[in-house]
Parts: C-alpha cells; structure tokens; sequence
C-alpha cells in the first residue's frame, strides 16, 4: 500500500452513460494514480485504473512539434478562423462546460458543430422529433417498473451495472423485493452475456426489428396480424401476444434500447417504432422508453447544443445563425462528401470507427484534437494538445443516460491542461480574430464588447 | 472459397477496457481485430481458433482472425467484432439523411488466407 | 434569350445559391445579377465569383456544369424555369411552390422538401428523401409534381399530404413512410417497408413486394384512373409498358396501426 | 461596474413612486438609481419617450430540463425563426421555445430585464442553474417543485411539521431556488403508479392519505412561518377542465389570509359541466381575487397561433395529445415530478380557444387592482412571450379588440362579457401589470420601480399610438446600468444575474433526508446539493418576516 493516499468519495465513474456516481477510489498521491475504484464495474475499473500521468508526453504540438500550450492556442485558433468550413466534432467524454466553449468557438466561426451522437443514437434523435417519447429518470425505473425489456443491446458488456443499480435488481419503493417484483424481457439478434437476466429472450431474425415491433403495435391497438408473422421475423404469434399482454397489463413498464436498432436498416424508423410503442401503451397503462446512451457525457453534449442552439446535433452556423440537417450537416457526412475543410476533434478518435471515406478525407485536412491520450485521429493532427482527464483530474458536469446532471468530483491533479481552459483560450483567440475581421471590412462605430460568455 | 455473411460490429467488455489503455496500444488492436464465428460455419471452412480470414465488401477489405462462438449463441450466417478500425474498413458511408452510417449488419464476403 | 450561369470555378466547399431562382433574378440587370450573394461556406462572395453570367433573365435561366456541391438552387421559387444540364447538390426546388426546374442529371438528397406546387424533372438519379418533410415536420410535400427518371434513395415522399410523385427506377427504403395523402408511382422495385405508418394516400409500384404485417389485400382489380395517370407519365417521357397500361393490379390497405385508408397498388399481371 | 448615466426629458412611469407620465430625470451609477450623477455623466435625451423600469416576467418556462426536451422536439418549429448573432452577441434560434441566448436577446428586446421560470424539478436545479448561465441579459430565478416531492408528502402524512419546514428550506438552498412551486397536488401518483389517472378534486383523499388541500396548505403555512418573498406558486387542479373554477376558488380560500399566488388563473376560471364545452367565471374569480389582497395571480393569456404545452401537469399534457395526435413527450423524475410537453396552436375559430382567449381578457379588464392581476401568458403554453406587445394593445386600445373580436369564434364571446367591457388600460396601469406588480409579488425590492437604490433595470420607448410597435422595440434597454439596446441596436453582451433565496434551516434535517434518498433516489445524497460554482453572478433575496 503506498504511503500517500487519500480517498474519494462519491465520485462519479464517466466511462459509460450509467455515469453511476457512488465510487470510492483511492488515489496514490505520489503515484499520481487511482490504485483503487470500488463500486466500479469491469469497464470503469479500467477507466480509472489506465487514466495514468504520463509526464514525459508534450502538453502541446504543431505538426508532431512540442509547442507551448499558447502557441498551440494560437495555431488552433488561426486554423480555424481561416477555415471555411470548419467542423468541430466529439465532446461526449469531455464535460458540459467544455462543451460550452466548444459550441461558443463554433458559432463565432460560423462552423458546423456535431457530437458522438450523430452516430450512437443520433437516430433516436430523430425519433424523437418525429414522435415524441414517454420517459422517465432511471430512479423511476428502480422504484416503480414490474416489466423491463431491453431491445438490441448488450448491456452486461456496455452498461455494466445498468441491470444492477438501476433496471432489474434495484429494491426500490415499489418493487421491495427487486428482481423477484420484475419481469425481465431481452430482444436481440444473438446471444449474449446479457440474455441470463432475461425471463423471456426473444430472438427476431436480423434485421426484422422494425417488423417485430410495427406487429406488437397493431397488437397493443387490437388488430389482427397476417399468420406468417414467425415465418417473417423469426418471432411466433403467441410470444408477440403474449408480450403485448404483459405490456399492457403491467403497473409500469420501460423499454430500453440499444443500438442494434439505431444503426441498422431503418434507424431512425426502428427507434421510432419503438417509442411509439411506448406511447400507444400509455392508453393502458403507464409506460417508458429510454435510449441507453453511451459515453459518459454525451447525453450533456445533447443538452448543451440543443440549449445553445435549438437543435441537439449536426448544427451549422456558416450563415450567421443555427442550421439543422442530419445527413448533411452530421460529421460522416461533411468529411466523406468532401465538404469540411478544417476539424477541431475534442475527446473523441473519428479516424478509427468512421467509415473508410470519412476517415480519407479527415486525414486530408488541418485538424485541431484535444484527447486525453494519443489516438488514431491525434497521431496525424496539425495541432494536438493533451488534456487532463474529466471525473478524474477535473470537476465539471456530467449528464446521465436519462438527462440527470452530476457534478464531478476530481481525483487527483493533472500537469496538462483540461479541455475547458484550452477551449475558452481559444474561443478568446477566435472572438478577437473575427472582430479584428470585422473592423476590417469596415465596420464603424466604436463598440463595448463584454467578455465573451 | 468466398460466401455472404452479415457482420455485426458491437461493443464488448474488453474492447471497453483496452480502449481505455490506449487506441494505439496492442491489446486494443487484437480485441478489435478478433472475428467471432460460430463453431460449425468454421468447421465448415476448415478453420480454427486463430486463424485469419479476409472480410471484403463493396467499400473495401479488412483481415482479422477469428474464434470460435456456440452455434446457440451466434447463428449459423452472422458474424461480430469489436468496433475499431477493421470495421470501419467496410462501413460505407452513405448515412441517407439522419447521420449515421449503417454500423451493423454489413453484407460482407469471407474468404480464409491460406498460410 | 434565357440567362445564362455557367460555373467556372468549383468551389472548395459547399455552395448555397439559393440566388439561383428566377424570383431572385426578377427585373434585375445583368450586373445585379452578377452581384447577387452567395454563401461559399461561411463567407459571402457574389455569385460572378463562381458563375459566368450572360444573357438576359426573361423567366428562365439556364445552368451549366457539374453543381454537385452547390446547394439550394431554386429554393422557394414560385414561377419561371430553370434547366440546369449536370448535376446538383440538396435540397433543389425545396419549398417551391410554382414554375418548372428541369435537371439533366443527377439530384442529391432533399429535392423538392416541403414543396407546395409547380414541377421538378430530375432527368437521372436523386438521393434520399425525395419530396419529404424536413426532421420533425408533420407536412411534407403539399402539391406539384416531382418527376424522376431514374433512381432514388430512402423516405421517397416522407409525411407528404399531396403532390404527385414518379420515379422511373428503383426507390429505396420507406418509400411514402407516414404519408398523409398524394400519389407515389414507382416503375422499379421498392426498398423494404413501404407506406409504414401511412394514412391516405396511394402507392403504386410496378413490381410485387413484400409489405408490412399491417398491410392486408383487398383485392384485384384494374382501376380506370391509372390509365390516365400512365398516359400522363408517357407525355412526360417516362416509357410504360403496354402490359403496364391493360395489367391488373393487387390493392393493400393500410397501415393499420393509422387510419388504414392507405392503398398501396402492386403490379399483379404477369 | 457601469459609467454615470442622466436620463433626461423622458415621461417617467414608475407607479411604485406614484410617478405617472411626469417628465422626470434618472439618475443611475454603479448600476443602480442614484439622486444625482456628475455633471460629465453620459446624457441620454428621452424627449418624446416612455421611460420605465425594466419588465419584469413573474411567470414563463424558460430553462430547464423540460424546457430544453421542448427545444430538441421541434426543429421544425426553430427554423423558420432564426436569431443571428452579431460581432457582439451570440446566436441562436426562435420559434416557441427559443435556445437559450435568443431567450435573453429577446426578453431584452421587449424591454423586459426579469423572468422567472416557474416550474424546476430540484434534480433538473443544476440544468437550470447551467442554461441561466447562457441566458443573457435577464436576471432570472426560479420555483422548485416540491408538492409532489414525496418525502415531503410522507413527513406530511405524518404530521412531521417542524422537519417538513426544515427540509423545505433545506431542499431550497440545494437547488438555489426563489420559491415553492405546487402543480396539481396530489396528481402525480396516480398517474406515475396507477395507470395513468389523476385527481379530480380538491379533498379528494389518495391512496397515500392526503388530499391536495393538505399539501396546499402546509406549504402556504410553511412558506409564510419563513417568510419567503414569494409565497408558494400554485397551479390549481383541473387545469382547463370545465368547472373548475370552484376548485381555484377553494384553493384560493385554503390560504385564509396567507399569502399565495394563482399561477396563469386564466386556465382556472372555467365553469359548465365536466366533459362540456366551458364558460366564462371570470367574474367569479377576479371577485374573490380583488376581496384578498393576500392574493396574486398571473393571468396566463392565452395569444393565438403556436405555442408549446409544458408542464409538470403530466395528466393535462396526456389529455391535450389527445386532442392534437401529434408529438408528445412524458417525462418522470423519480419522487419529484411528472411532466408533458406537447406541441400546440391555438385556433381563433374554435369554440374553446376562443374562450380562453377571452377570460384571459376579461380578467384583466375586469380586475380593480391591477397590482394583483399580472401579465403573462405562461411562456409558452398560452403562447410565447414574443406576444406581450400584441397584448399590451389588446388592453390599451379598444378599437383593436373589438377588431380582433370579429375574427374569433362567436358562440364562445356569448358565453362570457368581453363584449361589454369597455375598459382601456393606462401606460401607467401596464406600468404595474408588467412591472410593480410582478416585482411587489415577488418581494423584489429593487425591480420594478426606478426610486433612489432600484436597480438600473430601465427600458426607454419611443412613444406611439400603436402601442404594439412601441412596446416591440424599445430605444434604450439598460440593463444594471449598462446600455445593452442603444437606438434600437444591440452593443453590448450581458449575463445577468441569479436571484434565489436561502433560508435558514438546521442541518439535522439532512440526517432525516438522507436516508430515504438512499433507498429511492438513484444519485447519491451528496452529490444532489448544487454546489455554489454553478451560481454566476448572483442575488440572495432576504428571506424571513418583516
């Protein structure tokens, strides 16, 4: 045991979209180190366990150059501000108030600005404008649901403790004795270390979501189906009646939902099946949905543009004002078409889960990345500053899967920088480049300018 | 021999967890290269445990190696990895107006590389 | 004499010249034109930097070379025409509500958005979402007429509430998802799903298909009015098949999750 | 801190100081309203202009998790309603429910300086406190919701009153609110546990024992023991039901003499037969409210066209999707709050919308003090607050509403008096509805009125006949004495300020709290608190009696 510890209480693990806030770490004050996480699953474990201080790394480079963090600011801001079309991406593992800065940069550049989200569960996104969702906070779930039913999702190996502090085992105020109050149901194409919690696994053929649900909705609304329903989706009449019954019949049913459905054939349109579903339930009794988001602040990330802009992602500002267009304004698109010619990547490594073209065309451009570690997108960036870790060198806040804000409580301190100061740098930078522009195309009138909110 | 078969790229716990290592560290770059397959489809193509397949689709080819998953588990015709880089060598990136590209259930053709 | 706008520089990152639209143009001179603004990215360069303008505006404007990445062309236009010989970028003709635009080639995604009246011929392929609604909009398409001669992709006619739709080739998935009312005819194959959660409408397609569970037959029959609807399309220069004109065809209703008073036509000749 | 500045010339509406229309000069430094300034102060010429104190918002939803659940909703309600930035100021989107800067650029632009939001979940505290802080110009501040809070209902159950004190004051210094929110007490159990119902009557005993009367009226005794400066903000039962007026009467009478505020009454002043077409009570109503002086209200006018539904009245919301089968939104917070939001439009040709548009009319014209009866149109559930101009005239000018009268449905002007109300309001009389009243009501000593220490919340109107336009454009808006809108054009930025309250509580009551959160709340205790980084610039109003 080193000599030199101090425990954190009630930190907040941002590994997962769970964001589950009852860690106990002990950190190795010389080492610079958490030597111990409890409460934390497998994945955050790791999380706190690898987000080690290397000292030797540069805060800051230029072209694979060590620069001083004020030089890399300036070349950043530079960049972007000659851009005519730069795009700011990621911001899901960073925390709100980075994210702030990051929309502020992105206005005053008059870029485009998109997150994680677009590619997770964007399509949920789209879901939702389309026909609303009944939801609730996890707690809700915990005290009160008698039916869960996960849909196209894994979470005994994305969501770790999902099943245990929030969904199946949880004894809350109405559920007193936990799982034994609950009826557990998974769908999903295969199996998986989650189907041992389920009471019911149903097993649809691939790609036939959309089916298996538009069926359990003419159900829940009373209309017969075409007999060939199995031969169609895999999935007997009588398991599809006997799941429309349940839904019906129980006090409080939630449906989460992974991204088996957001990222097949269909997207949006099986997410939104799946929230309608929900809704039509509500005639009979009280039911939710909930996309079970991924990183740990990307549900803040959604938060933060929505309020700052009207839209939740894939926002463009190049005409002075807030755009929204997902397919065209989303940061697959704007890199594989060709269109983006600079990139500010904050927390996130597009180089190595884009698709082929996307990635091609990133690699052909100027791009500013700021990530805690060195990744495929930062190896090859025109300026690259490290950062310190949030949840673990930087407070800040955090966004649950269910839009529950959390205050971080940091660990221990880092010699680099966190994102949020690199950002405001640079917004500053960037305010005094596009006034400077501004007077020069000959604006007149002498003008008071607050700090930059 | 070269046959159709729908890839499932997802998440796993040891992606999760060597991702946190470093993207640019060995261990993430074998979980992510790392084909699961069910036992009979590669006995089927004489495969083992180990043993390296190239994957290849209309937007471009990747190779990686595969294990072995209980038929029960992983229907005969479907295949999963890890995202990371590999996957993303097949994903196309037409998103048809809502952002995001078809991440799962890619067509792609598998082939074992004789060594 | 029409006017003239012949692209002479292929901008490095996208265009929007929603100036390029005969409301715009209207009773301005040559050099006004030239003036116009358009947005390269987030700077604002008059139009003369990327087009050739000759000619003279008299309600038409014809367009030259290859405006894949130029964005908006004809947005809100309400009368004239314009003809553009190449390809162009989205949202071509969104919210229109008059006159004709004529493409000779290509189309990407969003042609026609929202459109409320006048006609749109993409001589080659168009992309996603074809004479739909923008996200979160509960009114698609309100009139007019788009006419495709080749292919396009996903959400053909997406919440559209009337208008007429044509595709001569293959559309792709949810092909008149959530419609309201209007008419759909495609002379391919349609993708998977098509007339999920329509209400009114027709869909009419020239190959069989698998619907949803919640679409049931009601019968057979050949309906007069398709006839004149093909004889229509054979006047815009879209090739029906004499077996198309006498055939009879299957009729679904749907969907019956919503008010199931949809009707999707399948080809049931042989 | 802000220059000297002399307003001079201008006619001065400032009915706190029984200032009406007198030519009068306004001194301001350091932010605030002085007597004099130094000769070499920066002079503003208000010749032939309204000058008065920056309005004053006691009632809109403005930010917050529900607010901003609303803004993702409706793309399409934002594109059509762009707010650009300029070199100065950020920007943003409109529609019914602005983001967040053109929230504040707008408030701004309307002359108002102050707005409260009215309806924060403790959990969503933190949210709010964030969007504030992108909310510019405006000081705001908000209401907590804790009727349904069922700590508080379970310490009520059992007649634990000295520790629902303490943990009501507790919970609002957690979440830095300005006061307790109420909505349809007793409603949310049994829409969250049983099936979707709902309470229909004010004594209507729930399963758990209480009726909402009780929780009324711990809550009006609770915040009246610690001398709140707002007491709680209720929002009646049986929101827009017909014959409901009975049960805001006797919400009303559940006060006795303690202070309360009816929150958008005009929502509450139905009578007719449930399941019926309503008609008008607005006599009723405006009757007992001009009889209790230890009564407020905002009227909550409803304004024709888009307007988003949403509240924490998730029964209501489901009841209006019916109507509209469109979009809709339910959202739960775990033993706090329920929530819907829907999109809507309010229709001049139908009976209903109709109606309500009139007895919001009626209300404020029939009501004898106006100090009592406060403009809003509960932002944006009757319609946005980008509505207030078009109302101002609908009071000021006769003619106008006898216009807009033959546009609407007939048969509902038969069921109420609007016809026969000839009132016109005085610049002086919406001086108080939208300034010295809200500020009154909320115990907002400093808003409200341009007397010697008020803060230099000051809008100057060019005076016209079309008092839509005037009050849609102000010349000068200055905002703690700095000029944000100078000759109509925005040159500076702004944040402005949090106001919020913080009573005094003993810290023993968290030892009570803390364990039920462990067992029902899904966050941890000590991570539920806002913290004071979220506080920017920041006012703590004086709580306790006088």
């Amino acid at each position: 045991m080193a000599e030199n510890t101090k425990i954190i209480e009630n930190a907040t693990c941002t590994f997962c979209g769970c964001v589950c806030d009852d860690m106990i770490l002990t950190v190795d004050l010389d080492e610079k180190k958490i030597i111990k996480s409890k409460n934390a699953c497998v994945l955050g474990r790791a999380w706190f366990a690898e987000h080690t201080i290397d000292e030797d790394a540069p805060a800051a480079m230029i072209d694979g150059k060590e620069v001083s963090v004020e030089e890399a600011i300036e070349e950043a801001a530079q960049t972007l501000t000659k851009a005519k079309f730069p795009i700011t991406y990621g911001l899901s593992d960073t925390t709100c108030e980075a994210q702030r800065q990051a929309v502020a940069i992105t206005d005053r550049i008059k870029g485009n600005i998109d997150t994680t989200t677009s590619v997770c569960h964007g399509p949920s996104g789209l879901a939702f404008q389309g026909v609303g969702e009944s939801t609730s906070t996890l707690g809700e779930v915990k005290n009160r649901a008698d039916l869960v039913i996960y849909w196209g999702g894994n979470p005994a190996e994305s969501h770790p403790r999902h099943f245990g502090r929030y969904a199946v085992t949880p004894k809350g105020m109405f559920t007193p004795r936990g799982k034994k109050d609950r009826t557990v149901v998974l769908v999903d194409v295969r199996k998986t270390k989650s189907s041992p919690v389920a009471d019911i696994l149903i097993r649809p053929k691939p790609g036939k979501d959309f089916e298996v649900l538009w069926a359990l909705r003419a159900l829940v609304k009373g209309k017969k189906l075409s007999d060939d329903i199995e031969e169609r989706t895999g999935v007997p009449l009588e398991v599809l009646q006997d799941l429309s019954d349940r839904m019906k019949n129980c006090r409080f049913g939630v449906l989460f939902f992974g991204m088996g459905l957001t990222m097949t054939r269909g997207r949006h349109f099986n997410s939104g099946a799946l929230l309608a579903l929900a809704t039509d339930l509500n005639e009979f009794t009280h039911f939710v949905a909930k996309p079970v988001r991924g990183h740990g602040n990307v549900t803040g990330a959604d938060n933060v543009v929505s309020w700052q802009t009207g839209y939740p992602f894939g926002v463009n500002f190049s005409r002075g004002y807030p755009r929204f267009n997902p397919g065209e304004f989303t940061t697959v698109d704007t890199l594989a078409n060709g269109h983006a010619d600079a990139a500010m990547i904050i927390a996130s490594d597009p180089a190595s889960n884009f698709p082929k073209k996307a990635i091609q065309h990133l690699k052909s451009i100027p791009v500013v990345v700021l990530d805690t570690k060195m990744t495929e997108t930062s190896k090859d960036a025109h300026v690259a500053f490290r950062t310190s870790t949030y949840g673990i060198n930087t407070s800040g806040t955090v966004y649950r899967m269910d839009d529950v804000p959390i205050t971080l409580r940091p660990a221990f301190e880092s010699p680099f920088p966190d994102d949020e100061s690199i950002l405001k740098g640079i917004n500053k930078r960037v305010n005094e480049l596009m006034l400077a522009k501004h007077y020069a195309s000959g604006a007149s009138g002498e003008v008071k300018v607050a700090a930059p909110i | 021999m070269t046959e159709k078969m729908i890839l499932i790229p997802g998440r796993s716990a040891k992606q999760g967890t060597s991702l946190n290592i470093g993207k640019l560290k060995d261990e993430y770059k074998e979980v992510t290269s790392t084909l699961e397959m069910n036992t009979d489809e590669m006995a089927k193509r004489g495969l083992v445990d180990g043993d390296k397949v190239r994957l290849s689709n209309d937007i471009g080819e990747t190779i990686v190696s595969c294990i072995g998953k209980k038929p029960e588990d992983l229907p005969d015709g479907m295949l999963f990895i890890p995202y990371g880089p590999p996957s993303s060598e097949l994903m196309a990136s037409d998103t048809a107006g809502c952002g995001m590209p078809l991440s799962k259930h890619m067509e792609v053709e598998i082939e074992k590389i004789s060594t | 004499m029409a006017l003239k706008l012949k692209l002479h520089t292929k901008p490095e990152v996208p265009l929007e010249a929603d100036c390029i639209c005969p409301d715009r143009m209207q009773s301005l001179s040559l050099a006004e034109i030239e003036n116009l603004t358009v947005f390269h990215g987030n700077r604002q360069v008059p139009l003369k930097d990327f087009f050739e303008c000759s000619g003279d505006f008299d309600g038409e404007i014809d367009v030259e070379g290859d405006l894949v990445d130029v964005k908006h062309i004809a947005s809100a236009m309400s009368f004239g025409k314009i003809t553009v010989s190449g390809n162009v970028g989205v949202h071509t003709g969104a919210a229109m509500s008059g006159g004709e635009i004529i493409i000779e080639g290509d189309a990407s995604d969003w042609v026609g958005p929202e459109m409320l009246g006048g006609r749109i011929t993409i001589k080659g392929n168009a992309g996603h979402m074809v004479g739909s609604g923008y996200r979160g909009s509960t009114i698609g398409m309100q009139g007019g007429e788009i006419i495709v001669h080749g292919n396009v992709k996903n959400e053909t006619g997406h919440v559209m509430r009337r208008g007429l739709i044509v595709i001569g080739g293959n559309s792709g998935d949810f092909t008149g998802v959530n419609m309201v009312a209007g008419t759909i005819i495609v002379l391919g194959e349609m993708g998977i799903r098509p007339g999920a959660g329509m209400k009114r409408g027709s869909i009419i397609c020239q190959t069989k298909s698998e619907l949803l569970p919640t679409f049931t037959k009601s019968c057979d029959y050949q309906p007069s009015f398709l006839r004149h609807y093909f004889k229509y399309l054979q006047s815009l220069g879209l090739t029906i098949s004499d077996s198309l004109m006498n055939s009879p065809f299957e009729r679904w209703c749907g969907d019956s999750i919503e008010l199931n008073r949809g009707e999707i036509l399948l080809y049931a000749g042989k | 801190m802000s220059a000297a500045m002399r307003i001079v010339n201008g006619k001065v509406y400032d009915p706190a100081n029984n200032i009406d229309g007198k030519i009068k000069e306004i001194c301001i430094q350091d932010g605030r309203i002085v007597d004099s300034v130094p000769e070499d102060a920066t002079i503003i010429d208000a010749q032939g202009m309204v000058v008065m104190p920056g309005g004053v918002d006691i009632h809109c939803h403005i930010a917050g998790p529900k607010v901003n659940a609303a803004r993702k909703l409706q793309p399409e309600d934002h594109r059509h309603d762009v707010h650009p930035g300029t070199p100065f100021t950020r920007s943003g989107t409109g529609g019914t429910v602005p983001s967040t800067f053109a929230t504040g650029y707008r408030y701004a632009t309307l002359g108002y300086t102050t707005a409260m939001e009215a309806a924060v979940t403790p959990i969503g505290a933190r949210h709010t406190l964030e969007e504030f802080h992108d909310t510019p110009v405006i000081d705001k501040g908000f209401y907590v919701l804790l009727g349904e809070n069922i700590f508080l209902q379970n310490l009520l159950r059992e007649k634990r009153m000295e520790e629902f004190n303490e943990a009501v004051a507790w919970w609002i210094n957690a979440t830095k609110a300005y006061t307790v929110k109420l909505v349809n007490p007793g409603g949310d159990e049994p829409w969250k546990g049983k099936k979707n119902s709902n309470v229909s009557d004010i004594d209507e005993k729930t399963d758990e024992g209480l009726t909402p009367r009780q929780i009324i009226e711990a809550f009006i005794k609770s915040v009246d023991k610690q001398g709140f400066p707002h007491p709680p903000h209720i929002h009646c039962n049986n929101l827009g039901h017909s014959g409901n007026y009975i049960t805001t009467l006797e919400t009303m009478k559940t006060a006795g003499d303690m202070r309360a505020h009816i929150a958008h009454i005009q929502f509450h002043s139905y009578g007719g037969e449930l399941g019926k077409n309503p008609v008008s009570k607005a006599a009723e109503i405006v009757e007992y409210v001009d009889n209790h002086p230890n009564i407020t209200c905002d009227v909550g006018q409803v304004m024709f066209g888009k307007s988003t539904i949403m509240t924490a009245d998730a029964p209501l919301a489901y009841v209006l999707k019916g109507h509209t089968k469109g979009k809709w939104v339910n959202a739960d917070t775990e033993c706090e709050s329920g929530c819907g939001i829907v999109p809507f439009n309010y229709q001049e040709h139908i009976y209903m919308h109709t109606l309500q548009w009139a007895i919001g009319l009626e209300i404020f014209l029939m009501a004898k003090d106006p100090w009592r009866v406060i403009l809003s149109t509960d932002h944006p559930n009757g319609g946005s607050f980008m509505n207030y101009p078009k109302l101002i005239k609908l009071l000021m000018d006769k003619a106008f509403r006898h216009e807009e009268m033959k546009r609407v449905n007939q048969s509902a002007l038969e069921n109420c008096s609007l016809r026969d109300l000839d009132r016109e309001f005085t610049l002086n009389e919406i001086a108080i509805i939208t300034r010295a009243g809200p500020a009154r009501a909320l115990g907002l000593k400093n808003k409200g009125h341009l007397g010697v220490g008020a803060d230099a919340d000051i809008t100057i109107y060019d005076e016209m006949d079309d008092k839509e336009m005037m009050f849609n454009a102000p010349r000068y808006v200055i905002k703690s004495g700095n000029t944000i809108i100078g000759n109509h054009e925005f040159i500076t930025d702004f944040i402005g300020k949090l106001l919020h309250i913080s009573p005094e509580y003993d810290k023993k009551i968290e030892e009570v709290v803390q364990p039920f959160f462990e067992s029902y709340y899904s966050i941890e205790f000590s991570n539920y608190a806002v913290d004071d980084h979220y506080l920017h610039d920041h006012e703590v109003i004086a709580t306790g009696k006088a």
